[in-house]
């Protein structure tokens, strides 16, 4: 097992690679930009370097940078965590060059899996259901050819593309020229290629994906399923395991088509094969991430396995310990990423000071998270502080334990997408299990059904707020024991001058 | 001390005096039977004939909000005697419209020139924060009468961008 | 299920139930002493009732007032947690007279078990094996008959007793008779009994236990077992299950045993069943616990049950949801005990105010506890604060994740005997599972092996203290950003004053 | 400034400057690499050629103890110029010797009286706290020169309850 690792990456995926290195006896070495030195994954790793300024094209992105300090400090792994370099072959390649393990596929299965065209011919080539459509770029003339084959609805895709840029729906011909135009300029922008393919648009489909692990010997397994259909602009908020869309009989089919495409682009290490599934349970590939997933959670609460101490004894060299017969999904897993954003405005992002935090724990309740009360969550990253994950025996006490822990989180400070949890758990269709991609754009274009009811509450709220008030100006009461807390006051009274000033009220 | 204190559209008189260790209040000048306690991690533990309330309070750059439970208010707190109010910035602004940054960040492009003519909805400034592009667009028809920022200029939270007449 | 349910208990244990409560949409009452107004479980329940003063026995052992608070505010149950009222037969009775349910077994059942003498004789008309000795209480004649029958060393123990109070080790005849003197009078004190009874000795037993779970329509199972070998003074301190010494046959051999003591009392909901298990794997029945156990997460977790959901249900009268083969263990889960005690003194007990809090989380741990940062922990009751529990694949990874979140745990303020547990992890004799009732005692007595080594840690000390005097005065310096926290401020300087009024300087 | 800061029975001069946002530190006259920062949690995050530690601090009845990681320090912190001192109560006392509370509680029995003679180790009194009863024993062979406590009398963590000459 390596000796010292690296973790290129920040945040609550830094800190979970850091706890993976403590329980494994590996030195931990996190990296930083300017605006992280006071982040909690510089202070929990056993080391930390500085690796550049804010922007992340010059840190957390610059691989000479992070190369460079993973040799000076004899760092002889690299995990990328999500994002950033995660899926970036070419760093993968750096680390192979410098003789710095990388923990993930080899550069060659990244490339492959990487391009969406290249992806789909493999997978076709495999033996796995792909969407209907082009494997490949196409002109217009060609697309107009293949959507008539295909039968419109089409779907437009970027081939280098992601995250709904360069995608458009076309319900008929004579919508194509235009979009096919507006999409491949908008991947041109996005991407640096206006590449462009046809699919056919499955209405409607619930997004589905298979966890996959394979080790450097050949053995490749499947760790069962994961239900990410709940979905803001293709981002994903919600995520469950099992789905209760499957059953064992779907999972196995599912699962043994998603390790023949793992297979057929020779991967190794975590992995996941993503599906589109149409109501009449017909599924479909739609890429591979080859990287540990943000949601990877509820797969190791399900199964029991810990998928972070197994990537590293992978990438070290060692076999998987077990076969695909022992692995058994237990229970029901439930994740909520919490993001620094304000459902009630536009979801605008909410980066500022945390002035107050309360983490919920207790039974069937796991958080994963970077942040600490005090801190300032920096403008110049994406915008995901925590996520919450609660596990039961069946998914109805998941979803009511999920509701009790989101009572007991709370964020002061800023805005987070914590309140928009509890519609989403109270929507008859999601307790039902009625959901597919199009679930959350639907419950958020749908007027919020009244204001929360609350009862009595605008008494006590008034009241408090009274208590507050007499609170701050002396500190010397406002309390049943004498003692003021200097974390209330001092942010109290301050919190009143501020608005004072914003007012011009200067009599104070 | 008496406060009037405006919470979800109603207005309140809360009365508040201590005797010994422990407060005595009235709510609209009718006693209201609540045990309450400060605990030293800063929350309030209110009993209301048996009922558990947990009050604590939120700084925001906007302002303080007071959180009971999990339902969060934005009130607006006047104390009589001194005339000192606590008030939402943002709530603060009659007659003209503002545009305000609902986060700090940078802007990033400038849709429409001072003195122009906007109609409500349409995009008047971008500002990025966290890798997003967020449009703040014109909370009314009107003309801009003010632009207070330029491209590039770093913005924070609640300052006011623009001002439409 | 219940509307409204009363939990006549305090600390992380009536916490427990609260969440479980919130989970089951059951409104949940808390009841306090004066000394328990600001406590956690208090705000976090939905209603709370004052029940009297400080000490327990005018408030959470008085039958009368939790009694007439649970008709008062309409709960139709009333969950005992463990302590206090839990075992009390008398309390049960009261419930039943007041027609609330009592969540647990009948009162019947609590007294066949709550005798030592009775649930013995019990426990051996039903086939469970036994430790060699007498049922009942016996005079010193008969006593010295019977050793002799039983054969030296034999124990002298308590008919009513528990927790080691009128407990005695004879080794030969001739130290009889004045052992059995200073144990009745012992156990007369202490439990207003003198009744003793004689047991062979086991020497070096292990202590483990079997959760048992009844329905009130005739089915009950066993939920595996738990390994409480870890004990100071017969107070458990480490908890795990499964237990490194079982075997699946034997797990199945005492988990049926345990299953056929229960039946013969007539028991109904959760239950332990407690064996001492020597060298040759003998196992015999100890004693059984007729509620729910302080350890009862490592079952939970190990076999994915809600232990406290399960009571609440089997209360409400419904059957059992599932069946004994239905019952699977998987994985390996540690307990441990935090107490606000002082083991590099004497184990002295040490209340006080929690200055800082902060509390463990990430993959595989869970924390059940009753404090938060500021509360002052009273000196009235017994002194455990909370429970660390960690899950993983195996025993090697339980450990080593247990010792990753002890170290991100710190209480500050008080002793706690945080410190003692990585001794206990880190000693050959635990890892190897070499434990015995005797483990930690020989551990605690043997010579701490030097201090630990502080490489280069002092250094960082005294600079560190430097920088705290430094801030503390102004506090408009020494922070990166000009921000000074109040929390460390208000505190810090504060602290230099009170040390500096102890030695008389006034020069401040 | 400059600190003599004893820790683990070592003293180290501590010298502390501050250039622009920035702490310099000499240790013992030598310059000591460590860069420094205060997050805003309490904790100092200090980085020494790349190694990563938190320290903070904890404040007990007893004095303040400084935690690095998991390890705790109980420090001596003399600052030459105000001669300010941080020392634990306890370890003030030279020469006679004192039975100090370990923990708030009630004293319930006292086992010796003033003037008499007494072994190390033998039973002075008996302090109540968390159900469980808690005998302090003499320090040393001597006399009881003062007894400041009686039965029944709750006592606070660190009172001096007993000295012995």
């Amino acid at each position: 097992m390596f000796k010292k690792l690296l973790i290129a990456n920040r945040g609550e995926i830094a800190l979970r690679v850091i706890r993976a290195c403590r329980e494994m006896s590996i030195t931990s070495v996190a990296v930083f930009s300017d605006v992280d030195r006071t982040a909690l994954h510089v202070g929990k790793a056993d080391e930390a370097y500085h690796v550049g300024p804010a922007n992340a094209s010059e840190s957390y992105l610059n691989i000479e940078k992070i190369i460079a300090t993973a040799k000076r400090c004899g760092a002889e792994a690299i995990h990328p965590g999500y994002g950033f370099l995660s899926e970036n072959p070419k760093f993968a390649r750096a680390c192979e060059e410098a003789a710095i393990k990388f923990v993930g596929p080899k550069p060659s299965a990244m490339e492959i899996m990487g391009s969406k065209t290249r992806a789909r011919q493999a997978a076709m080539a495999a033996g796995v259901p792909c969407v209907p459509g082009t494997a490949r770029g196409l002109t217009l003339a060609e697309a107009e050819i293949e959507g008539a084959k295909i039968g419109f609805p089409v779907m437009i895709k970027a081939a280098a593309g992601g995250g709904g840029k360069g995608m458009r729906v076309v319900r008929t011909a004579a919508e194509l020229p235009s979009a096919f135009e507006t999409a491949g300029s908008e991947a041109q922008r996005a991407f640096g290629s206006g590449e462009v393919y046809l699919e056919k648009l499955i209405e409607n489909p619930r997004h589905i994906e298979i966890q996959v692990l394979g080790d450097e010997h050949g053995n490749l397994v499947y760790l069962g399923e994961r239900e990410c259909s709940v979905q803001r602009r293709h981002q994903k908020v919600i995520e469950e395991a099992p789905s209760s869309f499957l059953d064992s009989e779907m999972r196995r089919r599912m699962g043994e088509v998603a390790v023949r495409a793992a297979k057929s682009a020779g991967y190794t290490n975590a992995g996941t094969v993503e599906f589109l599934v149409d109501s009449e349970r017909n599924f479909y590939f739609l890429e591979m991430n080859t990287r540990l997933q943000v949601e990877h959670p509820v797969t190791e609460i399900t199964t029991g396995v810990d998928l972070v101490h197994l990537q590293l004894r992978i990438a070290s060299g060692e076999a998987l310990p077990f076969q695909q017969h022992d692995i058994v999904m237990r229970g029901h897993a439930i994740e909520c990423r919490i993001y620094a954003e304000d459902p009630d405005n536009n979801f605008f992002p909410s980066p500022g000071k945390i002035t107050r935090l309360l983490q919920p724990s207790g039974p069937g309740v796991r958080e994963d998270s970077g942040i600490y009360e005090g801190w300032t969550v920096p403008l110049d990253y994406d915008p995901m502080l925590a996520k919450l994950i609660v596990y039961a025996s069946d998914r109805p006490s998941a979803i009511a334990r999920m509701k009790r822990a989101l009572n007991e989180y709370f964020i002061g400070g800023i805005q987070t997408n914590l309140g928009l949890f509890r519609r989403i758990l109270d929507h008859p269709d999601f307790i039902a299990g009625r959901i597919d991609t199009g679930f959350l754009d639907r419950l958020l274009s749908a007027k919020e059904n009244g204001a929360v009811p609350v009862n009595g509450l605008s008494e006590i709220a008034a009241l408090s707020a009274a208590l507050f008030s007499a609170a701050a100006p002396s500190g010397n009461h406002g309390s049943s024991n004498g003692v003021m807390p200097s974390k209330a006051k001092g942010a109290a009274s301050s919190g009143w001058k501020r608005v004072a000033r914003a007012e011009g009220l200067r009599n104070l | 001390m008496i406060y009037e204190v405006t919470v979800a559209e109603r207005t309140y008189k809360v009365e508040l005096s201590r005797e010994d260790a422990s407060w005595q209040c009235k709510l609209d000048g009718k006693p209201f039977p609540a045990e309450i306690v400060l605990r030293s991690d800063g929350v309030y533990s209110i009993l209301i004939e048996g009922k558990s309330y947990e009050a604590t309070q939120e700084h925001t750059p906007l302002g303080n909000n007071i959180v009971v439970g999990r339902h969060r208010f934005t009130p607006t707190v006047r104390d009589p005697r001194s005339f000192r109010s606590l008030r939402r910035a943002d709530s603060a602004a009659q007659g003209s419209k503002k545009i305000t940054a609902p986060m700090p960040g940078k802007v990033v492009r400038i849709l429409v020139a001072a003195g122009a003519q906007v109609e409500a909805g349409q995009g008047v400034l971008v500002v990025e924060a966290m890798k997003m592009q967020n449009e703040l667009k014109s909370p009314k028809n009107g003309t801009i009468t003010k632009l207070n920022v330029a491209e590039g200029s770093p913005v924070e939270a609640g300052q006011v961008l623009a001002e439409i007449e």
